[in-house]
């Protein structure tokens, strides 16, 4: 069962074509990575599987039920506390106050926000603190389908492994399947099942890799040596390894 | 036959006094069963009253009597009302003749009005017009103020702000007079008489269509009124001193200097043409481009 | 509730202010009044006597109320027309087109040009008073209620969509507050406009309230009883603010406060 | 270039929407003018002719230049005023809390109130209308500004700071720029105000311009006369509008418009 | 000769004390690493010491010619294109339009924006290229002391390491010296000489590391080879590794 599938899908922004040709497809349950150059388009791909820009071709279908986004940068209300926040999606989905309450309280303990953290405005909070809220407003409504856009990046090593290992036991038990962009390639080959990557001007997916394994069987040395394979040998990482090779095509 | 209603109006001023009386002593009720009386503030209800079709009969200005029987409006003057309530205002002493103007500071409120134009041509006339100081004031309030605190040296004034001024004066410890009767002046330049037939009681088209013959004994009711009023100043004040909003003392101190009348509008054919020319003078369009025809003088 | 007692702690204080405001206003109208004297400017303590004085009749309070309830139902009506309207065209630019140019008529056009209009419509009446002040006041909270929906933060827009927000939720839950933040200051503004459009129109249309009071005081060249009657709208105009417009303005702004602390640099 | 043509494109279609705008007032016109006729309200056709016959003779072009410079001197008094006291009291809470309450104050009060100082001090002058275009329009601004500089985005502040920016560069390089948006809403508005309130004044203390004219037909009740003029005091409005605050600020919200690419939903 | 100097530095927001008792000293051309788990009051740090906070206990002594930030969140003017947005402090320090333009133009180069991204508002940047130019905006001034939050998290692999490979080199060349917040321990064993551990509440800095050799000259598996050492033995670092391990303090 596929849970996202898009077809040829580009886009072009005041006629300066940023996505051509795109497609890929999403099992239910499986996290897929997308990795590229910064600028090449994948908050695009993104917010066009979400349904947040319509594509200039292509099409995109889904068949999950409810999806969740954690974007690029927080998109917190600035006018509610970091509770606030979280119960947003909640109330949309017209849930009562008091599993609301108890939901926003699960989700701040996983992503490990304190008590007195949660009525602070997000001006209030650090960047890793309004990224954590973030994470906890999409993942509170229990989402099967999660787009993460470099959703750690503002993490320290610990919580990132905390919420890395959150994903991973979701695609686990089959929880949520996940569109996973990222620049960290070692977070990739942690969390995905498979790691997509696109072409440095946006034209299609140059390459694809199923990183062997369960996520969550992979101990970090043997991620460690995956990147350093992937990175020397796979020809379609050599963009995102080294600016300069960006330049000759 | 009596009409249904018999809607009056009138403005703050004089001429009202004479209604306001003719109504509280239930004189009318030969004429309509329902009688009212409105004072209205500025033209644009007078305007908006004469559409809407609520006004029966008003004290207008003859100036806008005349404007508005020119543009068609059907408008007739039945009478002239009074025979003209303008004074200069200053402090008492300061002028002994118009020509002491000369060299003054002078406030004419109610610009583009009946005492305008007269006040422009007696300057003209006495040849001082180019040495008196006009000081433009949007209202009688305004003009008031400026003379009681001397930033001004008179100011043309109607009853019965004519007489509040007077009673604020010396409330205040100043003596401020009626200097000058603007109607002698303009007698005298005339020459038909102490007249200056400012406002007067007009019919409206609809009012004389359905009941033109009430107009003539509305006419003689409103002259014994006015006879009963002049004889009896106080009763009369204490009656306009409702709609008037003013006390009844005010008035009844103003209405001797109101010259209040009820001249049939074509007796005075003679004293409002001389107005109504001087006022062409400068410009037609102000009395709607010609003198009224025959037409006008509704009785 | 520390919190509570804080915000009323800072509301106390800026009363403290604005005594200070009232203060320095009193001073100038008393050297205004020393200068030019009771005919041009009474004293500022000889009005409030005088207003304190008008107070004693219960029928000036019919006045007052009066002239306060047509104020209050004008602003009511241009700050949900305007506001509506402002937000409407924020959301479809064509609408905008098409209003702009009717603002600046609106904007721009004398109140003597149409008055007569509503004199016929509605006669000497509330609605005269409204329909005058909705003119007046509408414009200003009308581009209000546009800028802060074209200056929205569109980030939000999208986040709510993602969440299963349709438009009108949206709307409520993320574009209405931002749209607040611009509309309350217009709100406040449309008020003071509100009450001296009401006093003006009522004087104009000989409408009664404090209008006609101060028509009639100024026949009489009652200067400290004109000015009584404006002392005692601008304070109902004043009770107004407070009661209305201020309290929902400090309820939405908590989060800005949150955004200054002490110990942070301006 | 192809920037500019393209901006130039969007004026254009804005005109036409503009005239849009203009022919669905003049039906309605036309409807009252049919419902109420000629003396209450001239067909918009006579009233254009009139406003075109008026404009055949030169003293009459003076009037409306003589109006028209009144008015822009208030607005741009009341601009720089409004501002500057504005973004004063934006920067400066104390300044805030003290100028509200005069605030309310100066937007409560009816101008019969305090007119007669202005002819004490300026008499029947471009003075006298000026400062009642001052009373009128400064609020507007002066809310604008403020709200422009407490809203303002502190994380630029802190970044102009780091990068060696004093106050005033910093005002002048991050602070204004966001100011400006809220500012120039509020100048359009503003800017109507000040035709109005010119034509009001100048009807009021007979001070001359289009608002003596406007006295003058009034007082023959040629009401077509009067309309023509308003009609002319609105068109120079409009005037204004367009060569000042348009071009401005179409230049200030090109960002902005950057931020609504076609493809993306709204 | 230092750069910095804190002593006794400490914070509190509304009566909430954030930092206390911090004290730290950066010699010229040092390049310090700063790391610690999200939310302990790293930004606020270097907030302080840059002089946008004014701290509530402690002294900050400075003796560099001019500084510069690369904050966690990009800051751009957004009525700016990214070209203005560079030349921005250039223009504060009265820069010749010409001269700025080269500059400008330089920078962009060396965070390799492209032209015509140099006309794009922030609004049409991608997230890294927004970073990018922050970046680009805060080396083109050639200041001798920068403060970098967080400053390479929305980049890929190839700009990541190009961009601590400019610090390394500038470090190498005594350019500047900087505090480097980072999450990424690899990052900060690869650019840094040394590296500081704040505590997790903000209570002063609980380790300090110096890392052998000079930045530059460490090779991918060494550094990785470090963290894992790091991670697994030095106490300071027990915070960053595990959350858990925060609450037990
Ligand atoms: N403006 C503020 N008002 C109130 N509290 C604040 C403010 N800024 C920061 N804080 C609090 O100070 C603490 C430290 O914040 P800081 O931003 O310095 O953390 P950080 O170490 O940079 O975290 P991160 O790695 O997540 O960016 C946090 O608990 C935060 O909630
Ligand atoms: N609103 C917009 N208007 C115009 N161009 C845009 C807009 N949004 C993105 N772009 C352009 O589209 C391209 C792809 O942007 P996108 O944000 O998808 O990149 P990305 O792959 O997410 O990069 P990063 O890793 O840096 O976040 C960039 O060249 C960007 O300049
Ligand atoms: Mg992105
Ligand atoms: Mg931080």
């Amino acid at each position: 069962m596929t849970a996202l599938t898009l077809t040829g899908v580009g886009h072009a922004f005041f006629g300066r074509t940023v996505l051509s040709r795109v497609s890929l497809s999403i099992r239910r349950g499986e996290v897929v990575a997308l990795v590229g150059p910064s600028g090449c388009g994948k908050s695009t791909l993104a917010h066009i599987a979400a349904g947040l820009i319509s594509a200039r071709e292509g099409r995109v279908a889904n068949h999950y039920r409810r999806h969740a986004m954690v974007f690029q940068d927080p998109r917190l209300l600035p006018w509610r506390g970091a509770a606030g926040n979280i119960a947003y999606p909640l109330e949309l989905s017209g849930m009562s106050r008091r599993e609301r309450d108890l939901r926003v309280r699960q989700s701040a303990r996983m992503v490990q926000l304190e008590g007195q953290d949660l009525d602070k405005f997000p001006v209030e909070l650090s960047g890793g603190m309004r990224q954590r809220v973030a994470i906890a407003r999409a993942m509170a409504i229990e989402p099967d389908f999660v787009f993460f856009d470099e959703p750690f990046t503002a993490l320290d090593v610990a919580l990132k492994r905390r919420m890395q290992d959150l994903v991973i036991a979701a695609a686990r038990h089959n929880r949520f399947a996940a569109l996973f962009i990222t620049h960290d390639l070692m977070e990739a080959i942690r969390v995905a099942h498979r790691i997509l990557v696109m072409h440095h001007k946006g034209q299609g997916l140059v390459g694809e890799r199923i990183v062997d394994g369960e996520p969550g069987n992979r101990d970090d040395a043997s991620i460690f040596a995956s990147m350093q394979a992937f990175l020397r040998s796979d020809i379609a990482f050599a963009h995102v390894h080294d600016v300069d090779e960006r330049r000759r095509t | 036959a009596p009409a249904a209603r018999l809607a009056l109006y009138g403005p703050p001023a004089g001429p009202t006094i004479t209604l306001a009386h003719a109504v509280a002593t239930g004189a009318l009720g030969e004429i309509a069963q329902d009688v009212s009386l409105t004072v209205w503030r500025n033209p644009d209800e007078l305007r908006a009253g004469l559409t809407s079709g609520t006004i029966d009969l008003s004290v207008v200005p003859a100036q806008a009597a005349a404007t508005l029987y020119n543009r068609g409006m059907g408008v007739r003057l039945v009478n002239v009302m009074t025979n003209g309530l303008l004074y200069v205002i200053a402090p008492e002493q300061m002028l002994n003749g118009f020509a002491d103007l000369a060299g003054k500071r002078l406030a004419v409120p109610f610009p583009n009005d009946t005492p305008d134009f007269i006040v422009r041509a007696l300057l003209a006339r006495h040849g001082i017009a180019d040495s008196v100081e006009l000081t433009p004031a949007g209202s009688p309030m305004e003009a008031a103020q400026l003379l009681m605190t001397g930033r001004i040296d008179a100011a043309v004034l109607s009853e019965p702000v004519a007489t509040v001024i007077g009673i604020r004066g010396r409330e205040a410890g100043r003596t401020l007079a009626r200097a000058i009767n603007l109607q002698e002046e303009w007698g005298r330049v005339t020459g038909l008489g102490p007249v200056v037939p400012q406002a007067g009681l007009a019919v409206t088209k609809r009012f004389s269509e359905d009941h033109g013959d009430l107009i003539a004994p509305l006419q003689a009711l409103l002259v014994n009124a006015t006879a009963q009023m002049i004889g009896a100043p106080a009763e009369a004040a204490e009656h306009a001193s409702g709609p008037l909003e003013q006390p009844a003392s005010v008035l009844a101190q103003s209405i001797p200097h109101c010259n209040l009348t009820a001249t049939p509008a074509s007796e005075a054919r003679p004293a409002l043409e001389a107005m109504f020319s001087l006022m062409a003078e400068s410009d037609p369009a102000i009395i709607g481009g010609r003198l009224p025809d025959d037409g006008f003088y509704a009785l | 509730m520390g919190d509570r007692l804080g915000r009323l702690g800072r509301f106390a204080w800026s009363g403290w202010s604005g005594l200070a405001a009232v203060a320095l206003l009193a001073a100038v109208w008393q050297a205004g009044h020393e200068a030019y004297g009771d005919f041009i400017l009474p004293s500022p303590m000889a009005t409030a006597l005088a207003a304190i004085g008008l107070l004693a009749a219960p029928e000036n309070w019919t006045l007052l109320l009066v002239t306060m309830r047509r104020a209050l139902s004008g602003f009511f009506l241009a700050g949900i027309l305007g506001a509506l309207l402002g937000v409407i065209a924020g959301y479809a630019p064509a609408v905008m087109r098409l209003s702009r140019p009717l603002l600046t008529v609106a904007l721009g056009v004398p109140p003597i040009a149409w008055i007569v209009l509503t004199m016929i419509w509605f006669g000497a009446s509330d609605a005269t008073v409204a329909a005058t002040i909705l003119v007046s006041a509408t414009p200003v909270v009308f581009v209000a209620g546009a800028e802060g929906v074209m200056t929205r933060d569109r980030g939000l827009d999208a986040m709510a969509e993602v969440f299963g927000a349709g438009p009108i939720r949206r709307f409520l839950s993320v574009g209405l507050r931002q749209v607040c933040a611009h509309l309350l200051p217009a709100l406040a503004l449309a008020l003071g406009t509100s009450f001296k459009v009401a006093v003006m129109a009522e004087l104009l249309a000989n409408a009664g309230g404090v209008g006609g009071a101060l028509a009639r005081t100024r026949a009489m060249l009652d200067i400290t009883g004109a000015l009584a009657w404006v002392m005692l709208s601008v304070v109902a105009l004043v009770v107004g603010e407070y009661g209305l417009v201020r309290p929902v303005r400090a309820e939405l702004e908590r989060w800005r406060e949150a955004a200054q602390p002490w110990g942070v640099k301006r």
